[in-house]
């Protein structure tokens, strides 16, 4: 057992860091920083610039413009984005539909999409869930019907993040309506967001912004060809999907980041004589807060550590914590962060449009309320943390 | 001891909360935050029919002389709704400082006037750099002639940008926190030297930032010492935010269960599922704690001892601030997805109550203040 | 709407403070301030001192012996009962067995039985629970018998509190296995503990005492005299008494002295120059538990101010509050004297059979850790919380 | 970085774990229990025959050279089985003050004795008015012809009474909490001038009041000098328990886990509520994170700066204390009844876990140890 990371790792760390300091811009390094999300243009201006260095898709092997990384060099890269205030890889793309294309796709997918994913240029989304199935996915209602050389689609999606920045999205659809269980009869498809009869609605949360969408098809119709894999297979695919995202969950290098940002913001916080860190009711809440965040570090590092050696065939138990506690830990800081912000969490400044007025109070502080009520979602989305207790209870324990 | 309601308290109480149901559901209040000032012209001009505006204000003045129960029953009614009105600086906190402070000639003119509906009361007090410490005045008065002249910035003035009339606090003499040498008075927004930027709140209300600038001001009472006075308005307006709370915690639990109860998955109501039903239940304890406590808050919030007052205003607050965050955060859990969007109301509760949790004093801000006069003593 | 009692109610107040503090033994006070628990002999004499005034049964009608309190004089009188660390009246007597008799017993069995329960000159214990039924209560099995006169008992009870203290026993026992619902055949009995066939097994608790005991029923022949009521209506009565006792669940007196006693205690332990009632972070937790019992004892005079108006007929809703955060917040004061009593609470002196030697540490030290273990039960007995939660959900909620 | 067991370690960990579950089951512990010293003198010969008494000693001493590691892996599995032997004392506190403080003299010569299981040692450290200070010495060490006199008492002494050696800490110089100027003295416990008083703990385990009167005692190392070494035997001492109590909480949620399974109410196993479902889930992320912290604290607890050593082992013990209050109250609270006795195990397990909490400083005693040195500092 050693905590220590090795040489040439320590070598790699200061590469990876030094990389993003010197070509992280740094418009989108103080959005990110003060928690105000980044732009479209952002995330594909960093892209580019982690694809003409190779990293764009930390995880991919190289034969498909990946780095060829290792698990340990994977996460070394994901910890110091988050550490440095990078935005991480657009996830759709590089965690989320290319994985899927380069393993289940035909050559002609890999060959027509996989560049464009690599650096962005093409955006794409994500189309699983739907209005009314929630935790139960699987119970999904979209149907593709096959005419000829197409399908024709019809259905909703929604909670689809960034639809309305996407060229593409990648679908779920019904495509055997009578399958004798509800995951069978499912296809993924790949879906041109320019095709006539998809309108996309944004959804406006509660913190000000929009992040997520409807997507309504209405005849849709999609060249065979874009179908990946076999018909009727295509919850086997997102099932590999959604069990390829396990460390990163925990988010810890973004907690890292935002907890010293905590410390930062409430030195400059006056109270009584001296600053909101001088009171040790509010830095007993800090360190308890890093305290839990180190110990989830250190599990993450386990989990790590498990698939560095054995190559994560079989999970390790510990990794069903990392999304619950990640998530209750996040949420934590910004709640630390309405303790720093205090009254100047009132004013509305940010996102509203046509606004150019400077913000009330601190810089920095119109970003925090929006940042609380945005982050009640990681308790939400990808797995819910009644799903993950219910994951825990049933695989894990046995209950 | 006695924690039932007079026959005139629950008439008052199915008055407003039969009015709100009927003027003031979600739909409706989307159209009243879209209006000029953010809330609805309309609705204040009813409520003053309805008699609502005349709650606090002794009958000689043409009030119906109500007490801070009174008030409490209100707020919990404007809680469920979400009420946009500027009821809490026009009425409690405008009520307030008539009451303990205005000449009887300033009294009786102003109680009329807003009891009628024609003028709304803003409330300038907190300053750029006093985070909650009410002490913490720097803005300047000035005598001139008969009145004086204000200079400063208030920050944070609730529904500054639509008042008729604004009470700011000054200093006439001390050092920035002292308690002494701090007067109220009445300003003009219109007039010269009163520049406003309105602004909206997270919770889709509306605030103000107030600059002074040799404002030309008319003091209330007779002597500009009125640091009492400006605690006791604000232990009252605690006392009120606190009940409009857990008006919002009523509302956002029954809409939390009736969503767990509709809501189906896996092919059965989400509500059957004990590991939410016991999130549920414990949302219901926090809500009676927060009733609890927002009933002590008010009866004492007129206690004539001011630190027997603040303290029972303290651990209301604590309390509130406790039970809005366990209330409202699983609110939204339970919610799932739709919770996290505007077009379900459930958010637009978790958003006021996270902002009453910061208004007046957040639950640390008010721990501290507990902690100050040795806890509940108990 | 008044938080203050009036004048009368101040004056009776007033009386019984002075009464206690005048009558109680001082043996009896530091043993229940230290939370040492009382010996048999402490119970009876105080129920003795409380018959000969008449206060020794709060809630009895003036018919039977009681003092006939309204609620708010009972609620007074248990309050002060509390804040000035005397014993609760004899619970199994005065607050379950008495009032079944003078409820649904006969003029035979109130002659013979109820002078003596109000003097606690016999001491009664309960028979309901049975091993494996936990909350499940009505799946009892210990049957009873009927031949002529007598029913003969066999059987097993458990969880039966200081049985090695009591002279009589008042048990449900299934006297017709064939009823259509478990609830119906339960028959409510008075037995005689000296009767043949009736062992007693103590239970050693964690906390190092002996408060409970397994009961066991070998032929045990009981007089069909002792049937309280008809036969197989026991569970009515039973019911009867369970929603008997719910303002005094929540013990808010008792916390409210042990919360004084955690400052007291707090100011005399040294900590750097000063005492840990220096500490802000210490503080900070005592205020969040007065602040929370404050809101508790309110909800309880909520409910108080229901029952004193309207009689009480149906429980006001946030009475289903009292015992599930009454728990929580004993539980959290047992937790604080533990950061009180820090490494004192390691030694074991109390309780060690034999042992005459000081306490190691401060006096006060040695009962703190037992303390804390016992009140682990506050949660389990008389409805779980868990119990408790369903109940809200269910009865409240309509979930 | 790297959290795998090498070949050794996981051979160790069988080893130990084997043993422990073939001879410290919960009936043969009552029995051990009940011997005169609190423990199994049988265990502890079978202990120093598997080799267990040697793990930290240096090979030259007849050691076999393991680190905080190969410790961490033993006192898991110790804590698992609940047991009750002075090895903390003996072996890792020993262990640690040898290597550190001892002449090579002193060291080998206990070295030996120690692994044969001659020789069991007793830390008599603290004092009746320290708290968790650990500078907090008032007893007196004088020079006296070779060696030194002691003067004072100790207290909390683990295992003081069946001590064949007691190492003591006092001060030749300086005020009561300065760093500097105190030794650590090797002192018989059945030399003249040493009263032991010898008593049992909450938790089933033996401690003694030490009291000395010009007691005889020799100097461990050259220089009275060794707070750093005592500091540095404490983290070792923590990482070990944090490690003991992981053990010890794996082994409770296996226990409540098992009996939610089997135990049935209202006709099926409690264990499928969701609502217990969901408690027994957050009992495991409990124990996850603080098996983390186990493995960061024993990694940690030789790190050569000692700042950074003492912030990570403060940590580790604020996440054990944590854990142990949620996963130990939870497993009570599932056990229902039963869990309150003596007769079944999980009552001891939760017993163990609380006054570990409360050994070598609490939760908050470490929160304000992380404080003085700013945290995390991550």
């Amino acid at each position: 057992m050693d905590l220590e990371f090795t040489a040439e790792e320590k070598a790699f760390r200061d590469e990876v860091r030094t990389f993003i300091r010197e070509n992280l811009p740094e418009g989108t390094r103080t959005r990110m920083k003060e928690g105000r999300g980044t732009s479209k243009q952002d995330m594909v201006d960093w892209m580019k610039i982690l694809a003409d260095k190779g990293w764009s898709a930390p995880r991919w092997p190289k034969e498909y413009g990946g780095p060829g990384w290792n698990a340990i060099q994977q996460y070394i890269f994901t910890e110091e984005i988050q550490l440095n205030h990078a935005p991480d890889p657009q996830g759709f793309n590089i965690s989320m539909v290319g994985p899927v294309i380069y393993t289940f796709g035909n050559d002609a997918q890999k060959k027509k999409f996989l560049p464009s994913i690599l650096d962005c240029s093409v955006w794409w989304c994500q189309g699983f869930s739907e209005p009314g199935a929630g935790s139960d996915l699987a119970s999904l209602k979209t149907k593709a019907v096959r005419e000829g050389d197409e399908y024709v689609v019809n259905g909703q999606k929604t909670w689809t993040t960034y639809a309305q920045h996407a060229d593409w999205i990648f679908c779920l659809v019904r495509t055997n309506p009578d399958a004798p269980k509800k995951q069978m009869g499912i296809s993924y498809l790949l879906i041109d967001m320019k095709t006539p009869g998809i309108t996309v609605r944004p959804i406006q949360t509660i913190d000000g912004g929009v992040e997520v969408n409807e997507v309504f098809f209405d005849n849709v119709r999609v060249p065979v060809e874009n179908l990946v894999g076999e018909e009727n297979k295509g919850w086997d695919y997102a099932k590999f999907l959604l069990g390829n995202e396990r460390i990163g969950i925990a988010r810890v290098g973004a907690s890292k980041a935002k907890l010293r940002r905590v410390k930062e913001l409430a030195a400059s916080v006056p109270q009584g004589e001296g600053s909101l860190m001088d009171d040790p009711r509010f830095r007993a809440k800090v360190w308890e807060t890093e305290v839990e965040l180190k110990a989830l570090e250190m599990t993450q590092l386990r989990v790590l550590s498990d698939i560095a050696i054995r190559g994560g065939k079989k999970p390790h138990p510990a990794s069903s914590v990392l999304k619950l506690k990640g998530s209750e830990i996040q949420q934590s800081i910004t709640h630390l962060l309405m303790d720093v912000v205090g009254p100047y969490a009132i004013p509305r400044s940010m996102g509203v449009e046509g606004s150019n007025e400077p913000s009330v109070g601190p810089d920095w502080a119109d970003a925090i309320a929006p940042g609380y009520f945005n982050y009640r979602k990681v308790s939400i989305y990808g797995g819910s943390s009644e799903v993950q207790k219910g994951i825990i209870a049933k695989a894990i324990l046995g209950l | 001891m006695d924690f039932e309601l007079s026959e005139e308290q629950q008439l008052l109480k199915d008055m407003v909360g039969r009015f709100m149901q009927d003027r003031y559901d979600f739909e409706k209040r989307k159209k009243y935050m879209a209006e000029p000032g953010g809330f609805s012209e309309e609705i204040w001009a009813a409520y003053a029919e309805q008699g609502l505006l005349a709650v606090p204000f002794a009958e000689e003045d043409g009030g119906i002389g109500g007490g801070p129960v009174d008030l409490m029953i209100v707020m919990e009614e404007m809680g469920k709704a979400l009420a946009l009105e500027p009821y809490l600086s026009t009425v409690v906190i405008g009520g307030s400082i008539l009451r303990t402070t205005a000449t009887p000639a300033q009294r009786s003119a102003l109680a009329e006037e807003i009891i009628g509906g024609a003028c709304k009361l803003a409330f300038a007090h907190s300053e750029p750099k006093a985070r909650y410490e009410l002490a913490h005045v720097e803005t300047k008065a000035a005598k001139s002639g008969d009145g004086y002249t204000l200079d400063g910035a208030k920050t944070l003035v609730m529904y500054g940008g639509v008042a008729d009339k604004l009470i700011v606090s000054a200093r006439v003499s001390g050092a920035t926190t002292d308690e002494a040498g701090v007067g109220l008075f009445l300003v003009d927004p219109k007039a010269d030297g009163v520049a406003i930027r309105d602004y909206p709140t997270q919770d889709g209300l509306r605030a103000a930032e107030v600059t002074l600038t040799g404002a030309a001001a008319e003091l209330l009472g007779d002597t500009p010492d009125s640091m009492a006075a400006i605690r006791q308005a604000s232990d009252e307006a605690i006392a009120a935010l606190c009940a409009e709370a857990a008006g919002a915690l009523g509302k956002s639990l029954d809409l939390t269960v009736q969503y767990i109860k509709d809501r189906e998955q896996f092919g059965r109501a989400i509500g059957s599922f004990q590991g939410l039903q016991f999130q549920a239940s414990e949302m219901f304890v926090e809500l009676e704690l927060a009733r609890s406590m927002m009933m002590y808050g008010a009866m004492a919030s007129r206690d004539a001892d001011p630190v027997e007052r603040s303290r029972a205003v303290s651990a209301a607050k604590v309390q509130l601030g406790r039970s809005a965050k366990q209330l409202g955060e699983k609110s939204i859990q339970l919610h799932g997805g739709v919770g996290m969007t505007m077009e379900y109301s459930i958010g637009h509760y978790f958003k006021r109550l996270s902002i009453i949790d910061r208004t007046f004093g957040d639950t640390d801000h008010h721990l501290a203040q507990l902690d100050a006069v040795g806890g509940m003593a108990a």
